[in-house]
């Protein structure tokens, strides 16, 4: 292929140089830990990364100029953060369930874990490419509500307890439009496996060649998204002006580090799931029959397609939040039931007309 | 309305108003005992429609405390001061926050300062001090040898 | 709500939400319109205003005299008791007993810098200097000697 | 288990907004008593910046009790020193030269746009939005350095005395007002546009924190709490002092009293405010910036009461004098003080998120409160 040091590459020949010099089963086990090695470590660098750029982003829109003190340009601001955060005490509150209350960021980073198992970094580049992938992300998105709610409850605050609830309440309603919006693409492809739907984008992304539902379920989407991942203006759960910190008032150091950490691997998955669903994933910019230029989009890596259009729906969220003011809970409910579940509803119907018609390409 | 009508509108109300002389405004003694009626009146009389308490606070004279409240009307845009004295020993006021619900706060801001006790006051507790303060603090005789510092 | 008004708040709602977003766009797109100053940086390009009022000093000429007849004005104006001002008994040459100053102390931690000993000071002698940069370990060196030692002075000043 | 969070059986709780919360804007203390979301009752316990100020210039001159006052509302020191000045005038008679009325409501109505844009940036994070909180800033700091070039600070002036202004206006005053004015009306229509006519800054605000008008009247509330509730409560225009008497300008009148109408109120009125600066900018008469005064100053006799329009409100200077040369008694009728008794009747009965939203069009500065 024209890619020699792809991804895809790389893979292939640790496989072989595993199984080659170990054995079937040996090979196995070591591939699983070099994954969830790899996953930790990409956990990591993301985080730090998309910290930073939250940073940056938030700046030049507030006419700062951002960290620009630890390494060069600030690079290293979020690695010194880490680090201040790895030293600090990490407080269990007296009247808290301590049980509960220490479990809870790990379950929440156990979560956006799992969600990384079906997502195609690459061409040829996942984890397992499992047939019911979509369907296994939206239901391993609903576990993080749990460890919120977890720690709100066991954080014996009242201020904690309130975040929960509504992060709650919040994540379960959101979950639905989300699920719709992905049930229309999922309409479009006709199956459930990652692999499947981006190769089904092979001659154009699902954005342009869906037709006007495509976009309503790309906004609609977008938006629950954004809810989901609790991230402003739906930071109910958090809202600092109204309950301090919300659901992690009182946790510190490391553990506060982990909830911060899985709000930015949230938003990333929920945005290379976007990315997979409208953008098609890893595969470059193809348009129709133009094999001229659809050869030359080939040449751009297909990670570099990938982490390209992932970053660009990152940035738009982040442009979201630090633009608009915080709804409020009950309008943000209302957000959910009278505007967003009927317009995705009517647009699931849409989309399954032009289905059945086959008017997409 | 003047100054002057405003006196001589005054007058009926009640026998036992005193004027005092000088200052921008009307000054009005009245009995303390006599005081929430005449405030009542002025409120609700249409021609003085005394509708808006914008100052309630007090003056400690040494001798005897005097009750200041500064009314005016936003409708006839005329001004009234009110003062009642009130001995030292025991300060004892009807309150009036139910005639101006703003003096609700502003009578417990006098309480915690002066001592004045407020009669039928919903809430009289302290606002501002700690709830074990001793003192009065802005009453002339009031030290408080570690906080307060004689330059 | 008919449909038609349905419809219609969803888009002016998208509308507006977009101007919101015109509007940050624009800043993160033009990055010259950053204002941050980096402080510490900047000292030899920062130009404080010229009635910045930083701390109280006594104006010294190259004779190490100054305008201080030691008359407590100053002092008097003081609202905080910043300033202490000691005074001695100066002979003149033609035998008579003359109040002058010996120390001018100035109390900078209880300084509201409020300008009002220089607007008192009968003849000049004490002015606001545009030092912000006060920090100590000590606060005991807040506390400052404002006539330089050896100083006196001027002649011609009452 | 041990036992999680107190509460009665109807799941009625109170939780302690403050004294350190992001919400209340300094050290004020709201006990709040909740059912679910929704706000049953609000105490404010005050007193944590509490430096009985009153007490204080009761062994301070006529001089030096005006640099006090700038620390109470901080946002307004000038407007407060202001008042004191005009109530010490008022006892001394003494006759203020016309150039220095002038460049006393010029310095006011900065002081009132800065106020405003703080308010703004500071109420826009209260709903969640951070970003205006920049921009506001980034207008308060040129007002600010224009402040500090004429009276050497940027926050606690210290300018206004008794006959006048501490000091002339600095050369440059005149053209450096211009051209921030001349640009600062664009940045009201991006203000409109990044948070005014944001539909879910709208729904946060439209029908909340509602104030009728007897409650605002019976509160005692005034500024443009009291105007958004339709009291027609402005001092500069009811008793005007210096020369607000001769500048045209509209008193800014709402009446739906719910916190998007005092929003548009301090909105509207900072336009206003840039009418009259721009009115005055250029007619700046020649003469004394201060007037002769003695230089121990002595009010006669009797009591002395002085009303300014601040950026909160109708603050009042009473004076008590004795005729001597510190007042015997001062009192200072703070408008946070009065607008903040209201806040329990605004609140009730909404969700904590309108509180914080009610709370930030009251305006709140918390030494003005406590003094």
């Amino acid at each position: 292929m024209l890619n020699t040091i792809s991804f895809e590459a790389i893979k292939t020949a640790v496989q072989q140089w595993l199984n080659m010099h170990w054995g079937p089963h040996l090979a196995f086990i070591a591939e699983c830990i070099l994954i969830g090695l790899l996953v930790i470590v990409f956990f990591a660098v993301l985080g730090l990364l998309l910290v930073f750029m939250e940073r940056k982003v938030s700046a030049v829109m507030q006419i700062r100029l951002g960290p620009n003190r630890v390494g060069p340009k600030g690079w290293l601001q979020t690695s010194a953060d880490t680090l201040k955060l790895m030293l600090k005490e990490g407080l269990t509150p007296d009247g808290a369930d301590k049980f509960l209350f220490n479990l809870a960021p790990f379950l929440i980073m156990i979560a956006a874990m799992l969600i990384m198992v079906p997502i195609a970094f690459a061409r040829n580049f996942q984890i397992w490419d499992i047939n019911i992938g979509v369907l296994y992300i939206s239901s391993i998105a609903s576990i993080s509500v749990i460890a919120i709610l977890m720690a709100g409850w066991s954080s014996n605050n009242k201020y904690a307890l309130l975040g929960a609830m509504r992060s709650g309440a919040q994540i379960i309603s959101y979950e639905l439009s989300a699920g719709v919006a992905v049930i229309t693409m999922v309409m479009l492809t006709q199956s459930l496996s990652i692999q499947d739907i981006i190769l089904s984008q092979q001659n154009g992304w699902w954005i342009f060649k869906g037709h006007i539902p495509a976009i309503i379920a790309f906004i609609i989407f977008m938006i629950a998204a954004t809810a989901e991942t609790n991230r402003a203006p739906f930071d109910l759960a958090e809202a600092e002006s109204e309950l301090t910190a919300g659901f992690h008032t009182e946790y510190s150091g490391m553990k506060f580090a982990l909830f911060f950490l899985a709000e930015y691997i949230n938003v990333f998955i929920v945005c290379a799931v976007a990315a997979i669903l409208f953008f098609g994933g890893w595969m470059p910019f193809h348009i129709g029959n133009w094999e001229g230029f659809n050869h030359i989009m080939d040449y751009i890596p297909s990670s570099i397609w990938f982490l390209g259009k992932t970053f660009c729906l990152i940035f738009l969220i982040m442009w979201f939040r630090w633009t608009f003011p915080r709804l409020r809970i009950d309008q943000l409910l209302n957000l959910e039931w009278k505007y967003l579940l009927p317009i995705s509803l009517a647009n699931l119907l849409l989309m399954t007309i032009i289905v059945v018609l086959k008017w997409y390409l | 309305m003047d100054n002057e009508a405003l006196k001589a509108s005054l007058l009926p109300l009640n026998a036992n108003l005193t004027f005092e002389e000088g200052g921008e405004w009307v000054n009005v003694f009245v009995p303390y005992n006599e005081l929430k009626p005449l405030l009542k009146t002025l409120q609700g009389e249409p021609d003085l429609y005394f509708n808006y308490l914008f100052c309630l606070t007090c003056v400690d004279w040494k001798t005897h405390l005097t009750m200041v409240y500064h009314l005016t009307s936003l409708k006839w845009q005329h001004n009234l001061v009110v003062k009642a004295v009130l001995n030292r020993e025991n300060p004892q006021i009807e309150t009036v926050c139910d005639i101006w619900k703003t003096a609700e706060f502003l009578e417990r801001e006098v309480y915690e300062l002066f001592g004045v006790e407020f009669l039928h006051h919903p809430d009289l507790r302290r606002l501002i001090l700690t709830d074990d303060f001793k003192g009065w603090p802005l009453r002339k005789d009031f030290e408080d040898p570690v906080n307060m510092i004689k330059l | 709500m008919s449909i038609q008004q349905y419809i219609k708040n969803v888009f002016n709602a998208v509308k507006t939400l977009l101007k919101g977003m015109r509007v940050t766009g624009y800043y993160f797109f033009h990055p010259k319109e950053i204002i941050t100053q980096q402080y510490p940086d900047n000292r030899a390009t920062l130009k404080l205003a010229d009635r910045f009022k930083g701390e109280v000093v006594m104006l010294h000429d190259e004779n190490n005299e100054h305008a201080c007849t030691g008359c407590t004005a100053c002092e008097l104006a003081c609202p905080n008791g910043t300033i202490k001002i000691i005074t001695q008994f100066d002979i003149t040459p033609d035998g008579k007993k003359k109040k002058a100053l010996n120390t001018f102390v100035y109390h900078l931690e209880l300084c509201t810098m409020c300008n009002l000993c220089v607007e008192a000071c009968p003849t000049g002698a004490i002015t606001m200097a545009q030092n912000f940069e006060h920090s100590v370990y000590d606060r005991k060196q807040l506390t400052k000697i404002l006539n330089k030692p050896g100083s006196k002075i001027r002649a011609g000043v009452e | 288990m041990h036992q999680v969070l107190s509460s009665t059986p109807e799941g009625i709780f109170t939780i302690n907004v403050g004294p350190q919360h992001p919400a209340t804007h300094g050290v004020l203390h709201l006990v709040i008593t909740l059912n679910g979301e929704t706000i049953l009752k609000i105490e404010p316990h005050l007193g944590y910046i509490h430096r009985s100020i009153e007490k204080m210039c009761e062994s301070l001159t006529y001089r030096q009790f005006i640099y006090v006052t700038s620390r109470m509302d901080y946002l307004s020191a000038h407007i407060n020193n202001h008042a004191c000045a005009l109530c010490v005038e008022k006892g001394l008679q003494v006759e203020v030269p016309m150039r220095a009325q002038y460049i006393r409501v010029i310095m006011d109505e900065l002081t009132r746009l800065a106020s405003h844009e703080l308010w703004w940036g500071a109420m826009a994070m209260d709903v969640g939005a951070f970003t205006p909180f920049f921009y506001a800033f980034r207008e308060r700091e040129t007002i600010n350095e224009i402040m500090e070039e004429t009276c050497g600070a940027r926050l606690t002036m210290n300018y206004m005395v008794p006959g006048g202004v501490m000091a002339d206006i600095h050369p440059q005053f005149q053209q450096k007002v211009k051209q921030f004015i001349a640009g600062y009306k664009n940045k009201i229509a991006e203000y409109n546009e990044l948070v005014t006519g944001n539909v879910i800054f709208q729904n946060r605000m439209k029908g909340v924190g509602y104030l009728s008008t007897e409650d605002a009247i019976s509160y005692g509330c005034s500024g443009p709490v009291a105007r958004a509730s339709g009291v027609a409560c402005d001092v500069r225009k009811r008793y005007p002092y210096d020369v607000y008497a001769q500048v045209q300008f509209d008193e800014i009148i709402e009446t739906t009293g719910d916190s998007f109408a005092r929003y548009l109120v301090r909105i509207r009125e900072m336009e206003q405010s840039v009418r009259i600066i721009e009115q005055l900018i250029d007619n700046i008469p020649e003469g004394d910036y201060q007037a002769k005064t003695k230089a121990v100053l002595k009010l006669p006799k009797g009591e002395f009461y002085q009303r300014v329009e601040t950026a909160r409100g109708e603050l009042g200077v009473y004076i008590v004098s004795e005729g001597g040369t510190t007042p015997y008694r001062i009192k200072f009728r703070s408008p946070g003080f009065s607008n903040l008794s209201a806040l329990n009747e605004m609140a009730k009965g909404g969700k904590i998120g309108d509180l914080v939203a009610t709370m930030g069009t009251l305006d709140l500065v918390i030494p003005d409160i406590d003094r």
